[in-house]
């Protein structure tokens, strides 16, 4: 059930510019929660998402953390993955012609533990056409600062986006974390390094606790909430960033159906990840553009542009 | 093939105290249904509890197109899957995972369960018979109360021998007790499901005699299709690397298996 | 329905010294979701409970924020009350006999908006016997530092809880906000100002958006999330608290049962505080209270001090 | 006086598109009601919907010990209501808030409820009667099937007058229209329930009649006791104080509100 949108079909517009990625709906599906899509074939057409955001990739192989590397929360889930993935040489090599084949909107997520590593994983996406932005995970230590997160100080955050920018000339969107105690200096400082968009917000860090074994529940001890039960937070942080910073932002945070989609293109998001949401409903993708379009035929608004940050004003 | 499904519930009864039977209508998955996958069963609407829950196929008609499945109740979404009625439509996505390998000539198989470990050893000793296979099925439980598959595979024909820890039924004492009575030359293959200690004991036959048998593994998920990178394990802590019970598994082969005791 | 626990009595010693505050069991209620406890006396016994920490108070009164003050969310709730309160005068002379009369353990929190103030106010408790401990709310803004949370800056925190203890010679209590990149560092600040104990965690701060109105659904626009939602989070941060502090912490955030309480303190809390769960279940201090006993029989463990922090080794 | 209790649900009964009938035992409860009063009722075992739901008392009947509530399907709270059925044991708190003033000697009343907005005004209607007062009840829906007090009403003895805003029964229009025809020398007090511009409607015949009145107002909730301040209104923009709506409230005399327009 593959459907057409876009300008001229009689439908409203809902195609995004996010910095130069352009994208044929403004709903992505969050790096981690997706694997490379290819997992999620048999529920939903992934040449029609908006973009694929594909598991974060490193310059090595990684193993990943011991298990366990999941929990459920109230109205959430915290996961310790710890970055399992095959390495770029083989995402490029092998994931990507298949994808590009396919038609995918490819967003490669990136994430490295200096700043030469982030910038050499990004030299390497040249000559590999297919590839439709860059999303940045900065919710890695930087092993060279004493294991601080990249995300967590602006000087970082700031360096690594400029080193990426001068090895790349894909749209850069660095997902800035949730964890810190001011996010528009985050946001503020990416721009400066000349990032293209931000995607907002990576998962809060929580832990849980197994009353059995009186041990926590993560192999990594800690882990990344999310899920709904983080939502609140991430509207209040899109919104701020949004009044204050002049970059598209791609939106996500425990968004679980098309009204939740609304309120984040409403306090500023131009267009939606959706990442826990894709393990309870791995249609929800589909359903919320579908979802997008009959709202804005019901309330007559030609272009989603128009609905963005609405209630940021 | 897998698909989400809306199913709709034929009966969702209980057999023991904290054991129950759901059984549903999902037509187009039944057709792909094989013995050791399993389904992702959303359990309520509401945003807590958020995650699908893992469960094995348990029977699956495909002439009906119905799926059953025996589920125990052990936590939240478990509890209010018991408040599935008939007429309910339920949110089913599968078969998910890779099942039991199938042989390719009649042979002589025997299954060994435990508790609700029994389940998925239902639909596959319907297809072993169907595979003209001889079945034998060890039968373990706490109590005689929890044989809730006994009738079932009674019906089925297959050759069943049953163990509780108190005695009330069969043998009395671990189901993998039984394995000393088997003559390990009349068997070609094990098939295992329940507690990793049981599961350890059967490999250690299965080992010592040069057999081949498969087991079927757990591991909490989150998406069921490999997406997540969630439901890791390393088979052996030498491994290297750790493979995912839902989507590699979760059948896998006794033999590259270290079982987790406290499991 | 009373009971006696303690030392002799074939009980489990569940009582607590907390930093110098001794509550009869672990188990609070936290400031702003249990009023001055009158208002749940027809449900619980309040004298019963290990502390009830009243409502925030600030020197003059407050009439609070316009309404809609609060918003349900995934397993949650914002509120965005304004620190409504009639003044800490009227609390001294009116309500606090009363509770003191009842026998009541009160913890007084306590908010302000410049040193000063803080100061001010902790001196006005001179000579009004039945304060068990003071609660120091540091989510507020410093107004005469444009308006910067007290609670996200180590300086802030160390120097009002200075100006407080040089005022009052009851123990202290920050209550931290998780609003911060760095949880510990703040803790730490807490610690050299001379605090008795930390209270962790306040609201995380969120927002929620109503897509009828397109506007934000809180009157103040952002607003205070609490609930299991936060949890996480919780746990996680009085765990990092924990192994780097060495001071007793009330730990709480989404706590709804007993075994939510026991990973609090197996975390590191030393005590707990329900906060949202009164709203859905007004016994619910009592219930977790009955829990811990019965769990600490059934266990053999004789005293509470025996499991704290036991997961954070 | 007020309790928490677990009520034993004996009926949930569908009366219109959206509007369902519960009625459950809690004598404790029922000892204690008071027309006007609410009840918070917990929805969902679940973390998610958190919070209870305040509904009015819609009727009580102390002697059997049983209270109901008329409520509409609105959101994720109310829809998740309509599971509950007969035997179900539900968590109810209450009777809480201020209720209604009772007149002091007999006298005529006016009761003018719309939509859902009818729920408290039954039992009031109910005590009026007991009160030996004149009651007459000005009754408005968007259309016929939506009355669904009406019977009940009927059964009371009280006199009725409905109207429907598609003129399916009664009245065709605004409820309030009936106000004209009411003489207001014969009414000492009227109570009005329902959306806000037709309380305003009520308030402002009240004022220029210089006659007494009350309604009850709504506000989203936490803990209805007045411990959160969650339910903070001013009920004149003038009004330095915000009142609790829980504690305060939910009843106030209809000259101290300035109504407001989109609710
Ligand atoms: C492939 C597979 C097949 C299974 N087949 C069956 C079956 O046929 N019958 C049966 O009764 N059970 C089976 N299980 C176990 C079943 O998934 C859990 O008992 C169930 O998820 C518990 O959910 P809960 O909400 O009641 O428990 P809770 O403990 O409240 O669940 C909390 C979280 O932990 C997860 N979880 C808890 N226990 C397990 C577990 N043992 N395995 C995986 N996740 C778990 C839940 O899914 C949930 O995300 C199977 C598990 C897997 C992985
Ligand atoms: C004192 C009082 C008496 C009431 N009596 C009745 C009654 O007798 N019958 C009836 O049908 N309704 C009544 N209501 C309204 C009823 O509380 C809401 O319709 C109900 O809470 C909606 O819950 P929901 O989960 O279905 O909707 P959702 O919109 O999903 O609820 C989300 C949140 O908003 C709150 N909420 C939504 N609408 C309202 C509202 N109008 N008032 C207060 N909170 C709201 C919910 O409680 C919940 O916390 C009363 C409200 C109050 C304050
Ligand atoms: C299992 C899992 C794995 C994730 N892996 C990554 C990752 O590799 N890189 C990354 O930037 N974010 C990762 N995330 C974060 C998500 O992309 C997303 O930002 C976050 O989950 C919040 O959105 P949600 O609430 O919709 O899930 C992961 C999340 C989950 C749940
Ligand atoms: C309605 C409401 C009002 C609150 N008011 C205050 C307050 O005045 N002072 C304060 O320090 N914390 C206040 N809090 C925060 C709580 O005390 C508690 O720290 C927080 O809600 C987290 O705990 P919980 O998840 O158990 O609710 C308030 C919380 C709620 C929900
Ligand atoms: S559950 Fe997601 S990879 Fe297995
Ligand atoms: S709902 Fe808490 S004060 Fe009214």
């Amino acid at each position: 059930m593959k459907k057409e949108y876009g300008q001229g079909t009689g439908q409203p517009d809902i195609s995004v510019n996010l910095g130069g990625l352009s994208m044929k709906n403004p709903v992505a599906v969050a790096s981690g929660t997706f694997g490379y899509g290819f997992e999620y074939e048999d529920f939903i057409d992934i040449s029609g998402i908006g973009g694929v955001i594909v598991k974060g990739t490193t310059l090595e192989p990684r193993p990943g953390n011991p298990p366990p590397r999941i929990a459920e929360t109230p109205a959430g889930m915290l996961n310790a993955i710890g970055l399992e993935n095959p390495g770029v040489d083989v995402f490029l090599n092998e994931y990507l012609p298949v994808l590009r084949e396919k038609g995918v909107t490819v967003i490669l997520n990136i994430a490295g533990n200096t700043v030469e590593e982030y910038a050499r994983l990004a030299a390497k996406l040249k000559g590999h056409p297919g590839i439709a932005g860059v999303e940045l995970n900065i919710s890695c230590p930087n092993v060279k600062e004493g294991g601080l997160q990249f995300g967590t100080d602006p000087v970082m955050v700031k360096t690594v986006v400029e080193a990426i920018k001068a090895e790349c000339s894909l749209p850069i969107i660095p997902k800035l974390s949730p964890n810190v105690t001011d996010i528009v200096a985050i946001a503020q400082a990416a721009q400066e390094g000349g990032a293209d968009a931000l995607a907002m917000i990576n998962t809060l860090m929580g832990m849980a606790v197994d009353i059995r074994t009186k041990r926590p529940v993560l192999g990594n001890v800690f882990g990344g909430l999310s899920g709904p039960a983080i939502k609140p937070v991430a509207l209040r942080m899109i919104y701020q960033v949004y009044r204050e910073i002049d970059l598209p932002i791609l939106g996500g945070g425990g968004i679980m159906n098309f009204t939740d989609a609304l309120e984040f293109i409403l306090v500023g998001a131009s267009a939606v990840s959706i990442g826990t949401g894709n393990f309870v409903n791995p249609c929800l993708a589909d359903e919320i553009v579908d979802g997008l379009i009959e709202y804005m035929q019901e309330n007559q608004i030609a272009k989603l542009t128009d609905l963005v940050g609405a209630a940021a004003v | 093939m897998s698909f989400l499904a809306k199913g709709r519930v034929l009966k969702n009864q209980q057999l023991a105290d904290d054991l129950y039977e759901l059984e549903f209508l999902a037509p187009q998955i039944a057709l792909k249904c094989h013995p050791g996958k399993f389904m992702q069963i959303r359990v309520s609407e509401q945003d807590d509890p958020l995650l699908r829950r893992p469960l094995s196929l348990y029977d699956v008609d495909v002439d009906s197109g119905s799926i059953s499945l025996l589920y125990k109740v052990v936590g939240q979404g478990t509890r209010i899957m018991t408040s599935f009625k008939p007429d309910d439509t339920i949110d089913v996505m599968g078969p998910l995972g890779n099942g039991f390998t199938m042989p390719n000539y009649p042979l002589n198989a025997i299954l060994v369960g435990g508790g609700v470990g029994i389940a998925p050893l239902m639909y596959l000793a319907r297809w072993l018979i169907l595979l003209d296979c001889q079945v034998k099925v060890l039968y373990g439980a706490n109590t005689a109360g929890e044989l809730v598959a006994s009738d079932r595979f009674s019906r089925l024909g297959v050759e069943l021998e049953v163990a509780t820890l108190d005695g009330s039924a069969g043998y009395h004492g671990p189901v993998t007790d039984l394995l000393k009575d088997q003559d390990p030359h009349e068997v070609d293959s094990f098939y295992t499901c329940g507690p990793e200690m049981m599961m350890a004991e059967v490999a250690e036959y299965v080992a010592c005699n040069y057999l081949w048998g498969e087991c079927s593994l757990e591991e909490h998920m989150a998406c069921g299709v490999g997406a997540c990178l969630g439901c890791a394990r390393k088979l052996k802590p030498a491994d290297v690397d750790y493979v995912k019970i839902c989507k590699d598994g979760p059948v896998f082969n006794v033999q590259a298996v270290e079982f987790m005791m406290g499991r």
